[in-house]
């Protein structure tokens, strides 16, 4: 049995030999990738779809270039998108060996062009799971558990394409699928709110951050916010992640722009649309496109800030407006144009 | 009399189908696209009490935010009775809370299986397909383990095959008794399929797709002459009834007024 | 195999073919008590020893009396003394057959005089298991699957005790214990906050009340506040347990008197100690006082508003001011002597 | 020089000695009783950083509400990190998060193994024991999956015995090399076990108990003799030193003053 980033055993060694103290866990973006994202390293990408994705890491970890990633999620677009562009222009630079997931596309705006190169073209490895069982792996590592039964992902060909292994309820005597856990190297996140020992606060759905940052080794978080610690102690029972849990804490406002992020902001449909549209030219063959758009966004600013710099600001300002309104309260407002 | 409307697209006919069918007070797990424009046109319509989950956490909210574009998105959340992530929306599933998984699907075989893997020769190439899909997402789940499905798939001869290239999403597997229970699933499988040609059921004997009614326009002909595979036909076979000015209007004005999911 | 309360495709059938609307479900205590609990069913005790017992719902039990009862629970103190005493008094009128649990005591205030007395006359049949155990069975149960693998209760002799297995782990190859579900007919809870539709807030620890609810066929909740279903839909990440789960919501201020219910109010020590002190008498043989007791606060009063109006005002007064204040707020509180 | 204490309590004993085993910053599974007022001791004093967690579900507290009467009591939530419920607590301990259990038991073998649950024969008598115990509780998942133990007994020779009657939370189980690993334990087991008498731990090789110092007005020979087995002497055998007069201040005036788990 082969296991992708930590097996069961290695993980728990490594948590209990872990500094568990709460410490100030502040670091810049930079000393955060640096100190935590290695080559070959399993990363356990937050977010789900284009929501809450952790884009802010994610360029980072492509400024600095790491190689042989495999990258462990549910259902993700732009993160593995920004990831797997950056393979397909400059794979020296960054590579991506292989993926456990179960969706990798944008909803509305259509299906993964970067997916399809890289599998259509055989440069990656590819694990298929469903967005449950991806969930539930993540889950059984966050528990402590090396497997978990579950009641779906059976009966078909995803089964025949990833470790699950079918057997018999020794109690019912029902056929049900055991999932191996997971353990990312590093999971990577953002979040609403944390403070400066690591505890987090997200708002809305959790998806699956609270499993991903509980089965890690380590976890990088980015928030839009950082709070007081006595706004933690104050309602405990809020926090989503302890701190224990995180290694690093780096402020970053808008950190996961231009997907949604729950009370702060919006999509920002132009700049995923005009993103999505430069990948799929890039399948088509137009590489400078997609390099440019690189180049221009990512290895040409030095940071977070610089990239949202780069956002016209009545982008920004929609995206932030039309989050947590209703349908009347968004009526006066003129959606921007590309 | 009944105002129906007579400009309408194909899209609009499977939304306000669905929509139809799904029942009040139920609980509806929708997959992202045409199913959550049908599950807010149901909420408008006949299903007030209608209880929307989405696979990223959110329970029961009201749909009033303007569209999602993904069933991870803040909008799904609004006025929710219960929120959390995507092990608890799938563990509801699961325990058997969900009476409806409401899905779309790339390929679909005469059991409703459904294919959104790959397009290819499996599993020779399935580390280089000729297409490469996103993946299973949540239906892979939705379909094994909500009390029934419906399902919406585009009517194309290429898309309504004898045998899929991938089995993503289990329906009725090979249509022998008892399949879905041996294989160690809970849910009874996909009791409608949805498309712009036809209302389609499942044969209680053999499983198989089976036309329950035509959309306007067409007939048991035509909806063949679109299907890759025999399609039964029931005995009762009759013409759903066109979408009416009203449901157009809300799916046009109050739903998807920049036509996200549903073309005109 | 004998499942005790429902098998797992029983339970998953039950809830399949449940009515999940989202109505109206108050309801008297007696009511909820006569339609919901029935002879030889498996309770699925809230609470977590001395806390949040759903001491309410027990008390109504007890008045109309019930036989062969099951109760399950991690760790309990006042509600299965209450009905082993019930028992104890007049096993005709009430009776409990068994028990799947890890801990019944009273921590500070000392053992069981009931379990002992029960156990001692072998009077029921026990089942142990540790406080992780059995609420990992609650949990399997609240996510639908009939076992869950756990790394704890193996090695000793409780796991000759109970249902658990022991198996190798088909992904690690090592040792690890399996255990099944545990589906109780009627889940009881009290939460200090519900909805009219069932929606519970539990403020401070969960204990495991939302795993109880979501595994159990049926669920009586007792509210200390019932409030508005907007403060619900204002921030539905509060929500502890969904409405679906639930079938009866009793508004009942005091639902968990005397146990501690955080932020509403500490234990009344000394209605605790002295409950604890007749059940003490009983197990050496002072049948009369205990009788006197079930007579006044139980079988002598309608509801639990008439039990609270026997206890001394101070008291009542006591518990509610100590309840979520730091020691230096309490100094200038007199304790109320008994 | 430093200020011990002349006037003070067995518990008090403990209580001081327990709370000094604690290093700061460490994350601290505490059961009930002398644990908690151990831990509250060692907050006040040498661990300022320590990091309590108490099963019912509260991460991270800091203890100024009064001694808590029970690990699920609303007094161990004040100022937390984190709270969730039980499953989360042990979770949390199975994944590997607690570096130390602090816990109490009724009868303990050379082992380090605990017994909770019956006084009587076992299995012959399970159903009808002579005494019964209120059963595992917490104890026994923290004993299996803490990174390691500290055990707190009362000292008698009838508590310290060979063969247990019941065993409920797993030591070092029969001493054999590797037993807790091919049991599928992941904990180191118990490392300390603190008494009034004394303060032991286990000998490296055959895992039984092993005095590491005496408690004050004690002697190797006045332990020996309320033990119930062989215990082994650490070559190193020492004094234990007593309480100092800010450590039982703390104890009467702060942490324990209606003496609920602590006796003068």
């Amino acid at each position: 049995m082969l296991w992708t980033g930590l097996s069961p055993d290695e993980a728990r060694t490594y948590i209990e030999q872990k500094d568990k103290s709460k410490r100030d866990k502040r670091m810049t973006m930079t000393e955060a990738v640096q100190t935590f994202v290695k080559d070959g390293d399993n990363i356990g990408v937050g977010g789900f779809v284009n929501s809450r994705q952790p884009v802010a890491i994610a360029h980072e970890i492509i400024r600095q270039g790491r190689k042989d990633l495999i990258l462990s999620f549910q259902s993700a677009g732009l993160v593995p998108d920004y990831l797997l562009g950056a393979m397909a222009l400059e794979p020296e630079h960054l590579s991506v060996q292989r993926m456990e997931f179960a969706y990798c596309g944008h909803e509305y705006a259509g299906t993964s062009s970067m997916l399809r190169y890289m599998t259509e073209n055989e440069k990656i490895f590819i694990e298929d799971w469903t967005n449950f069982s991806m969930s539930a792996r993540f889950k059984a590592g966050s528990m402590g558990i090396p497997f978990i039964p579950i009641r779906s992902g059976q009966g078909g060909d995803i089964e025949k394409c990833n470790r699950s292994q079918t057997t018999q309820c020794p109690f019912s005597g029902r056929t049900i699928l055991l999932i191996p856990a997971c353990h990312p190297d590093v999971g990577i996140l953002h979040v609403q709110e944390a403070d400066l020992y690591g505890n987090c606060r997200i708002k809305g759905q959790t998806f699956t951050c609270p499993e991903i940052a509980m089965a890690s080794k380590n976890v990088i978080v980015t928030c839009d916010k950082l709070i007081d610690h006595d706004i933690i102690a104050m309602d405990p029972t809020r926090t989503s992640i302890p701190f224990f849990a995180v290694d690093a804490v780096v402020e970053l406002p808008l950190g996961s722009y231009p997907t949604v992020c729950h009370d702060i902001h919006y999509y920002d449909k132009i700049h995923l649309e005009h993103f999505k549209g430069l990948t799929d030219a890039f399948r088509k063959g137009d590489r400078d496109s997609l390099a440019a758009y690189y180049d221009a966004y990512i290895y040409g600013v030095a940071d977070t800030d610089q990239f949202i710099d780069k956002i016209p600001y009545n982008q920004l300002k929609y995206a932030r407006q039309i989050e947590s309104r209703n349908l009347e309260l968004q009526t006066h407002l003129t959606p921007p144009t590309a | 009399m009944t105002d129906y409307a007579t400009d309408y697209s194909r899209g609009e006919m499977i939304v306000t189908a669905g929509a139809r069918l799904l029942e009040n007070n139920k609980v509806i797990f929708a997959g992202t696209g045409l199913p959550m424009v049908g599950i807010t046109l149901a909420q408008l319509t006949n299903g007030p009490g209608i209880i929307p989950v989405f696979e990223a956490g959110a329970v029961g909210p009201t749909l009033d935010r303007s569209l999602p574009l993904s069933v991870g998105d803040s909008r799904t959340t609004s006025r929710a009775n219960y929120i959390q992530g995507l092990n608890s929306a799938f563990e509801l599933t699961q325990r058997g809370f969900i009476d409806v998984g409401f899905i779309g699907g790339a390929e679909i075989d005469p059991y409703g299986n459904l294919n959104s893997t790959m397009i290819g020769r499996f599993p020779e190439n399935y580390m280089k397909p000729v297409v490469r899909l996103p993946g299973s997402g949540g239906a892979g789940d939705m379909s094994c383990s909500c009390t029934y499905t419906i399902l919406i798939v585009q009517h194309e001869p290429r898309r309504f095959v004898e045998k899929l290239q991938y089995y993503t999403s289990i329906g009725h597997m090979d249509g022998s008794k008892g399949a879905r229970q041996k294989a160690g699933l809970q849910g009874k499988g996909p009791k409608r399929v949805i498309t712009s040609r036809a209302l389609m059921g499942f044969d209680d004997e053999t499983k198989r797709m089976k036309i329950l009614a035509t959309m306007p326009g067409e007939t048991v002909e035509s909806v063949q002459a679109v299907t890759g595979f025999d399609l039964m036909v029931d005995e009762d076979v009759y013409e759903f009834e066109p979408p009416t000015k009203e449901e157009i209007r809300l799916i046009r004005d109050v739903i998807d007024p920049t036509q996200i999911f549903c073309k005109r």
